[in-house]
């Protein structure tokens, strides 16, 4: 009896990267090798934004494009590297060039500051960190943490100020136009993330019917009250996986790290893979039909 | 005699580590290997959880990732990070961590982050992740890494992840829950530490290496008793069904014979 | 000329008070009749929370508890407190929040815990529930309550949940995100505040109420305009609209005509 | 190739409640008319526990016998009634002998509480309570709540005592013997709850298979590490609802409203509906299978 409606979310990749400005702080989703959002990072990267700040618990390939394309170089994150294949290799130059600074955090400690934007609280408190040098050492804030007696025990307690970027993007396998989304496997940090960011990007693999999300309403991870925009980017994580639909691609992971050990490697890297290609559909077709099919997952084991 | 190689030893020794039953919080690599080897030998009850949200797993093929999808395959719930590493970790409902490191001091506290100096530094690693969450509040840590004297130092670069800090009673003071690390396993040793001092002292040392190359392998004094025993080699059980986690050789070929 | 009762006219004020496109916390009861009102005539595109957990809901059937599971049919998602009250509601995410009230003073400060003394009270009510909650940070609030003068105080016997306060400035001062009362209605008149005082005042009465009857039901100095105007009857239409969300007269079955 | 082992935790709802010792404090999961942990209470009524302390958000029915039966006499709670209904009728008589003591907070810092449990941190800030009489007026705690400026931003902010108590009790729809928690429809506090208590009860609707709960991870609300013991219990919200299995008996309710209006009404309804049946297979054998089966939800919609 009350008719349903449905406001549609829905913009390109391009115009959703168009409105992120020089100089935004993004909350980043995805956790290591699951959902990052590489095809948004790719194309940071080919409308050359600058000066981004990035907050995340740990990610990699997608991380370290942008640090060797400097669109970012600024990150408050717990975990920095391409895990099992070695230490990131543009971050690495770019230290070296000392034009990268880290706030470092531990992961709970930044999906806690994630789940406190997200509450609308100043801050969270965490019975971590405290005793380490992530405490006192500090580049980039002059709030990283404080530690308090706690008023109801007498112990210290750290406090953790809370984050609510300009921005917060993940991706997800699935979402209505409305921005409704499910997710699948591990989530992350990526509820906290969208629920706590002042505008916010979902990046889904497949879009679905409004309908298809009301039939199951205990699979909604996000409503699209959080979700500004809905971008429909298939393989949007690739080289990376996404649970249930495909896996990492290996042999491009070990191709990027052999070809980032220089800086020429990186450049012809991300001229061949990120620039030349135009757009992410020209990515896809670079990457080709056959290695696609290779990579989807066998629906029994989501890889 | 059994054949094996120093990275199998490694993993073995993580297994051993482990008692049935237990939760344990485990990282890509070694720590994993190890933690699978003790459910499918002697702690078929041990409950493996991963950072990235998997709890309870069953997985049938080996990870690259925390985050790895194959991790998901009959995991008994995939969640998120707050869970983990919020309500798991920090709720104190974990009684074994494994972790890394690039440098260890005498406490046993844990650099990941940087070396050389924090604001000039010649290497960034990976950073905490969830190390200091870890070592911060499971039950004892289990320390896994390549023996290489530079990475038992004096003083480390930067702390990332609590040991136990500088001594007794260090970690209680500031609240810490957990019970900071018991054993550090390497290619050449086994390490575990004094209880009423919490300084690290050898364990074990493997076959064939000599309690002298320890020492002399270490950056600080090492406290070493009369009699070091050698540890026990891998029995051939043990190999077989450690193999049979990675056939492909993943970490397992890494390792030098 | 339409026949319609006192609750209906309540219900029909409460959707007034909603705008197309508002993401709107409704309690049980009249509340969520004015919310579904509004959604099926003017503002189709109002989004309907329930504390519980159930979001942006379609629901068929009329719901006796906020927790009912008639919300959760077609619901865009079913989660929980947190999500409702803190991620939604505290979030700043919510735009009309509607409340009941055994007691409010002139700046709109409400109660719905206690009558007669803290200590010993004479009567226990319900308490804050999520009052407090959406009282505290929704954009803006709407109350509904039948009139009794009783309820309109010089004093709270307890103060659950922040109206205007001491008045301007007030909520700010204390860090509170929403926007507080805007609007009572009640069977015999709608009341607003004054922007400047945030003070109460007669904004219309409804069809056969005196000006000076509602003078005479509220134990405090109510601010009263030049020219009072009436409310406008419900039309035909809403009134259809209406019967139909609630056919079997669970709530609309109140009223008088 | 890893062998499943699925350890055991269930026991009788009798076991279950024989753990509860007087005194007990206990987190009450449930939120209004869906789930509320009914059959736990009445057969703590029966078992004549005395003195506990019940944590919730707002709870109806079942809090209302426990009071009338004088098992329970202090509530941390938000809300206390019978919604729809009217005020909550043994509450209000053992009101008036001064026999309640309460403990007011709202629903969402109780339910923050229990996040704080859950997280195991002394305290959550909350920018709610604040201006209330809820902050000063207390019956049962020194510490109900502190108030402190804010280290990051000096507003003020109000910090709230986490709850880590000694049982939660929750209903569920589906579980498997290693505690393992399928939720459908809203969720309330109830996950918060598990996490948080020191030990944990789960009265499951239905008992699965572990293989069941393996197949779909997604759907593990709960995940069986943080629960002690799972009861099997058909119809134990009754006669409340379980969203996807039955609806509230309003007949019922309605009678219990009129009855209860006096302390002899009062003392008849438990006789009959509580002490009488003997436990709650006696109970569901006076309900009777044609009410139950009426009772019973239309899987389309839920109830």
């Amino acid at each position: 009896m009350i008719e349903p409606t449905v406001e549609d979310k829905r913009i390109t990749l391009e115009e959703a990267v168009k409105k992120v400005h020089d100089g935004a702080h993004i909350a980043w989703g995805g956790f290591g090798y699951q959902r990052p959002p590489e095809a948004f990072a790719m194309e940071l990267i080919r409308q050359k934004k600058r000066n981004l700040r990035i907050y995340t618990c740990g990610s990699e390939h997608d991380l370290d494009i942008l640090t060797g394309a400097e669109v970012c170089l600024e990150y408050e994150v717990a975990f920095f590297a391409i895990e099992a294949l070695g230490l990131a290799p543009n971050l690495r130059r770019r230290i070296k060039e000392g034009k990268v600074k880290f706030e470092d955090y531990s992961n709970l400690a930044m999906a806690l500051r994630f789940l406190g934007g997200a509450l609308n609280v100043p801050f969270m408190p965490i019975r971590h960190m405290i005793g380490s040098d992530m405490l006192e050492k500090t580049q980039l804030r002059k709030d990283k943490a404080k530690v308090i007696d706690c008023p109801f025990t007498g112990n210290p307690v750290v406090l953790l100020p809370s984050v609510q970027a300009d921005f917060g993007v993940i991706c997800a396998q699935k979402a209505d136009m409305q921005g409704n989304v499910q997710l699948y496997g591990i989530k992350g940090e990526d509820n906290e993330i969208v629920r706590g960011s002042k505008t916010t990007i979902v990046c889904a693999e497949e879009i679905i019917s409004n309908e298809e999300i009301r039939r199951a309403p205990d699979l909604t991870a996000i409503p699209g009250l959080y979700v500004d925009y809905v971008v429909e980017v298939p393989f949007g994580s690739w080289p990376m996986q996404v649970y249930g639909l495909y896996d990492y691609d290996l042999p491009h992971l070990q191709m990027y790290m052999q070809m980032c050990k220089t800086e020429e490697g990186w450049q012809e890297y991300m001229n061949e893979w990120i620039l030349d290609v135009g757009n992410h559909k020209g990515l896809l077709k670079k990457i080709g039909a056959k290695r696609l099919k290779e990579l989807r997952a066998d629906p029994e084991f989501g890889y | 005699m059994v054949e094996y190689t120093s990275t199998e030893m490694m993993a073995v020794c993580g297994a051993h580590a482990v008692k049935d039953g237990e939760r344990v919080f485990a990282g890509t690599g070694l720590p994993v290997l190890g933690a699978m080897l003790a459910k499918v030998t002697h702690a078929p009850n041990a409950i493996i959880i991963y950072e990235g949200g998997n709890v309870d797993t069953q997985n049938k093929d080996l990870a690259l990732s925390v985050a790895d999808s194959r991790l998901g395959y009959r995991a008994a719930a995939s969640i998120g990070l707050i869970e983990t590493l919020g309500f798991l970790m920090m709720g104190g409902k974990v009684d074994v961590g494994f972790l890394g490191a690039a440098q260890i001091d005498e406490f046993g506290n844990i650099n990941t982050s940087y070396i050389g100096d924090f604001d000039a530094p010649k290497v960034r690693l990976p950073g905490s992740g969830g190390g200091n969450d870890i070592a911060s509040s499971a039950g004892r840590i289990i320390l896994m890494f390549t023996h290489d004297a530079r990475k038992f130092v004096k003083k480390l670069d930067y702390l990332t992840s609590p040991g136990h800090l500088s001594g007794p009673g260090s970690r209680e003071k500031l609240g810490l829950i957990g019970g900071g690390p018991s054993l550090v396993v390497t290619d050449k040793c086994q390490m575990d530490f004094d209880p009423d001092s919490k300084r690290i002292r050898l364990k074990s040392v493997h076959p064939g290496v000599t309690v002298d190359w320890v020492k002399e392998n270490v950056m600080f004094d090492l406290s070493i008793g009369k009699d070091v025993p050698i540890t026990a080699e891998p029995t051939k059980h043990e190999l077989e069904k450690l193999r049979g986690l990675d056939p492909q050789g993943i970490y397992l070929a890494k390792g030098q014979k």
